[in-house]
């Protein structure tokens, strides 16, 4: 078991499966030469050369455009968004030709790509480049959606995503590129779809992702303490939900916490919400707690910044408030 | 390449020439019998008709190698028939059959016929570059020497695709052929409302890359110089962009009226009907008598009937087609 | 008390407020001299003029952007789209500009901007010209979200839309188009953030706006006949929703039934089941039922775009399960 | 326009370039110290800096008169400043105070002045055009001879937004002036990797627009340059599309590190460092001697050091602020 960095998981899977698969190629503004805005395709150029590791334009529309049409020709491109604040101006090509070319083709083209970049908010970057994208991506039907929280994760979700023949979102966040853990040896898959629980707990379900998942770590310890016992579920693949390993833990602590970096309004949270409540209703001994950002676009000031975002205090809040002990 | 001469045109072999004017009513027949059952209600939706840009399809197609890949707008059967796509699908396709090339799930809009590497039958306009340059590229990386025909209308020159599309095939040396299908309008607006300089070939010089105008009525002016322009393509990986001037008889769709433009400009242009130019080129020649010409027209007029009928008398999908193909993979507890 | 169709009601309303205030202006594709695609600005250009009433090229972000320029310099424009399935090619500049502008400019420039035009399912028309986008404009903040289901509502809602200081995505439904009641005389107003009860019952609330509440009324006259009393609340705006509407029928009724034309996951029907449960957790006697469009793109078959769309069985289906007579 | 004279460029006016000079001066204080200061953490996010194209900005907002519209990308303290944006509002922005001017709210990429019409401070490349065109648009509404100077760099010639932007000023007779600053990199990515045909004014003819090449490395040619195009613009109402060659010192932002290109390459543009350039002319002109020239850095220095000193004791944003200023209007129960 190797210690590793979030952003070299995701470059060994990267290797990996563009070793095992001549048709795998990657994509994206500064992902060649310069090895990647954040070093996730770090010596890749290097490795594969020009042909299979590609700088493009500022074209985000057009390059994702030309990723459907290689796809449907038979190749299998992992597209990099530099953030994904960036795959707003490629929005028509994801939604309407990337996730309906199956369908709309009665089955005759599969849509193999990898959509991947960072998602969410960076460091003081403020309002354009703070989007939380999961929620609109896992809207329509056609993609799934990914977002790992721990290196080990990273490593098997973008392996499965970049074996999966159909159009996959993996987000990443930037802020936990550096998040350095134990990963296992060599090659393994994690299934699309399955999620984890990263904590065994017996008095509150806490469900988090990518980043998140790091505050409500810190947030379970703290509870801890206060002789709370938390479980903490991942999901890992937002859409489709592990509806069953969901049903599970909530049967078992009939309270549950949702946190999400993104915003309130139907976001993934509220579905999670929903299915729970639909699915659950009679397991659950208090109503859904949700922590998510506050209603307004991303402020660059410090201190609005650290008051917008969720935090381990309003996760621990949450908490409380389930399990009536506040 | 304006420069093309009509004696050049005679240069192409009987055979040829036939086979083309026969794609070419395979084309004017289908639609007419589609508009036929839109009206009959068998077909809804939107309904976009080629009659009258039947020789750019045919003309640009003849040149298409088995490799190559071929794109377009929603304006897709009369590209999907020159492609020689089966009229039993394409109208069971339109009818909302599972007979149907795309099952019936994509409808008008979406032919696709994975055979001929044609990508669609794209809605949203300009979509379909992406798709064409994508499969250019797909080439370059297979080395398999094809190229990409990449069809669109006037409009669809507004979108920022166009030029993304462009700049991406001229940077990175994209066997694209980027054939701009200038009918004049795109829905009611005349394009000199939406284009600010609707000389479409000098837009080339700002990628680095060439233009060519081409009247898009003649049939043989349209075979002759898309044999150079497909020819160069293949051979440099340069993409090019070809202004066809052609015209669309119908309105935009079958909703459309038409009303913003005169009886005149439509009937002047019926003058230079691409299929009637090419009957009559066949006559002089003698080529094809009358007789000839009507028991060829009967034939494929048959043909497109026997196409409505195998439409008409085809299931519609099965329900449990309806989550069906939306996923390659099953995964987790979808 | 005049009977117009709804397009209609929507030319009035437009008329008026252009006549009101010489600052407002509309630009979109054929709205001019081809009187719009669906004849909603039928006669704008001959009252107007071209200098008001403006054909657009087929440039959806372009002109999108311009209409954010023209707003900060004082202009109010009304922007159409021909259907809402091409905004997806202007996404980036409703979300990062539009959205965001008063905030990240610190309050300097606020955005006066109606986004209007068909939303939804058109009649068979396949998978690329069938999205619902109200749960994608709901989710960022700086966007109210109004959706009109009948006449009345339109031309009031319309006119406090343009009226509105901050940017409006106003969806329309090109079925409902046609659609024919009564509408109130003159200038009035319906407020943003304020839903209305459609019809008053006392079994359960079905929640639905656009075309689902047309869905919905004929769903009540079945299960009269059943002897279920169903109350009709139609949000009509759907962000910021009217929680305490919502709440005064729910504790009414104890059941709810929403309806959304749209795909479920992370619908608007999810946030409002979210938001109700999380506020009136006691008073439900049965989970919330939701009615959606199934989990695939848009088909063209008339009998699977029927199976995939929300309808009157469904609604009746989905009150007789939260009722418990299923 | 290439053919601009220099001996026409001392035809300036002492006062006027002095003007200028001091206005590049300022800038160039002003990113020195906001780079010091996000050394010291007191900036945080990305910082762009604008040094090296001082004369860009400085010498074609001279034209600008107060209903004009500027607008730009993220990299906008330089044009900020440029229009007379007071450096402590600036510098109050960076460091997240309320006293900044937007607030705090913004940042580096976000500065805007409402009294000069500056637009913005755009993250999202290529995000401003519409901007541009439409402050254009209302100046055409509104009849009061205004124009808008759009600045952008090379990178942002490769989004559609520039194509559809351009297209739409040009069919429009949008008075927009598109200023694309060419630093030669997109992040690290040298533009001819970037663009398929560098020469940016040859862009132009596709739109049927005037299309202008220009040294940014040269105020007086930039000065003049844009004299003319400012007021071909102003009177004809046609957009324009001006290509500056200019050159960034820094890396695209301060978390670069700039191993794209040689140091020899960086030192060879730092020769002809405008504000170089002009301190001699003013020296050899003898409109301005050693000692003045030291004194004036001297006062500019300590006038961005008490901008600094201003962002330092300024409050950050009381915490009610955080959800205000996200509507104009208060509306139903939100
Ligand atoms: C992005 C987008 N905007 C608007 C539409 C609606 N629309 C469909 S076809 C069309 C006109 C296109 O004209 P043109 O590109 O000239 O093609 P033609 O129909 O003439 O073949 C429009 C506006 C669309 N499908 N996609
Ligand atoms: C649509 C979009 N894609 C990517 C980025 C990330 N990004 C920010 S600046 C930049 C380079 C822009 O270069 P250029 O346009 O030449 O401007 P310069 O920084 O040189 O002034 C990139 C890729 C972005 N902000 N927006
Ligand atoms: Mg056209
Ligand atoms: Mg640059």
């Amino acid at each position: 078991m190797a210690v590793v960095e979030m952003r070299e998981a995701l470059n060994q899977a990267l290797k990996e499966e563009m070793t095992r698969d001549e048709k795998v190629f990657i994509l994206g503004e500064e992902v060649a030469e310069y090895n990647g805005a954040y070093k996730v395709t770090k010596g890749l150029l290097d490795h594969f050369g020009p042909k299979r590791v590609i700088d493009t334009p500022i074209s985000e529309s057009g390059f994702t455009g030309l990723a459907v049409g290689a796809a449907m020709m038979g190749l299998r491109p992992v597209v990099e968004y530099m953030s994904f604040n960036f795959s707003l101006v490629a929005m028509d090509q994801i939604i309407s030709n990337a996730s309906k070319m199956l369908y709309m083709s009665g089955g005759l083209y599969h849509i193999p790509i990898v959509f991947r970049g960072p998602n969410g908010a960076g460091p003081r970057v403020s309002s354009q480049h703070s989007h939380n994208m999961e929620s609109v991506y896992a809207h329509f039907p056609g993609i799934h959606v990914l977002s790992p929280s721990c290196p080990a994760d990273a490593k098997g979700m973008l392996k499965a995503a970049i074996r999966c023949n159909d159009p996959v979102v993996f987000l990443e966040n930037e802020l936990n590129y550096g998040l350095k853990e134990e990963i296992p040896d060599g090659d393994y898959l994690i299934p699309i779809g399955k999620g984890d629980i990263k904590r065994a707990g017996n008095d509150v379900t806490i469900i988090a992702w990518s980043r998140m998942m790091t505050l409500a770590k810190q947030a379970a310890a703290e509870l801890e303490k206060e002789g709370i016992s938390a479980e903490l579920l991942d999901p890992r693949t937002l859409k489709p939900l592990d509806m069953p390993l969901i049903a599970e833990s909530v049967k078992k602590t009939n309270r549950v916490v949702i946190v999400e970096e993104g915003h309130f309004f139907s976001g993934v949270g509220a579905q999670i919400a929903d299915s729970i409540y639909t699915q659950m209703f009679d397991y659950l001994d208090a109503p859904i707690a949700r922590v998510a950002q506050s209603e307004n676009p991303m402020p660059y000031a410090a201190n609005l910044e650290a008051a917008t975002l969720p935090s381990v205090a309003k996760i621990v809040q949450a908490v409380r408030q389930v399990t009536y002990r506040s | 390449m304006a420069g093309v001469k009509k004696e050049q045109t005679r240069s192409l072999p009987r055979e040829k020439l036939v086979a083309m004017y026969e794609k070419m009513l395979v084309i004017r027949y289908f639609e007419e019998a589609s508009i036929k059952a839109y009206q009959q209600k068998k077909i809804a939706g939107f309904l976009h008709s080629y009659i009258g840009q039947e020789a750019v399809g045919v003309g640009t197609l003849e040149h298409k190698l088995p490799q190559d890949a071929v794109v377009t707008s929603y304006r897709c059967h009369g590209l999907y028939l020159a492609l020689g796509g089966s009229p039993r699908e394409g109208m069971a396709e339109l009818f909302g059959k599972v007979t149907g090339c795309a099952r019936g799930k994509g409808g008008s809009m979406h032919f696709f016929s994975q055979p001929h590497n044609f990508l669609g039958g794209h809605g949203i306009v300009g979509g379909q570059f992406g798709a064409g340059i994508g499969a250019a590229f797909k080439s370059n990386y297979d080395e398999d020497n094809a190229v990409s025909f990449i069809f669109f209308g006037d409009g669809a020159l507004a979108q920022g695709s166009f030029h993304e599309s462009l700049n991406l095939a001229a940077l990175w040396d994209l066997p694209a052929i980027f054939i701009c299908e200038d009918n004049q309008y795109g829905m009611g607006t005349a394009n000199t409302r939406a284009i600010a300089n609707t000389d479409v070939a000098s837009k080339a010089e700002g990628y680095g890359i060439k233009g060519t105008t081409v009247n898009g009525m003649d049939l043989f002016e349209v075979h002759e110089t898309m044999r150079h322009v497909a020819h160069e393509t293949r051979a440099t990986r340069r993409p090019a962009l070809v202004h066809m001037k052609t015209y669309r008889y119908f309105g935009h769709s079958l909703s459309d009226a038409g009303l913003y433009r005169s009886k005149d400009e439509v009937d002047a242009y019926k003058q230079k009907d691409p299929i009637l130019t090419v009957s009559q080129e066949l006559r002089e020649n003698g080529w094809m008598g009358e007789d000839e010409n009507k028991n060829l027209q009967k034939k494929i007029r048959a043909h497109i009937q026997d196409a409505v009928d195998f439409a008409d008398e085809s299931p519609e999908p099965p329900l449990e087609e309806l989550t069906q193909q939306v996923f390659r993979d099953s995964v987790g507890s979808d």
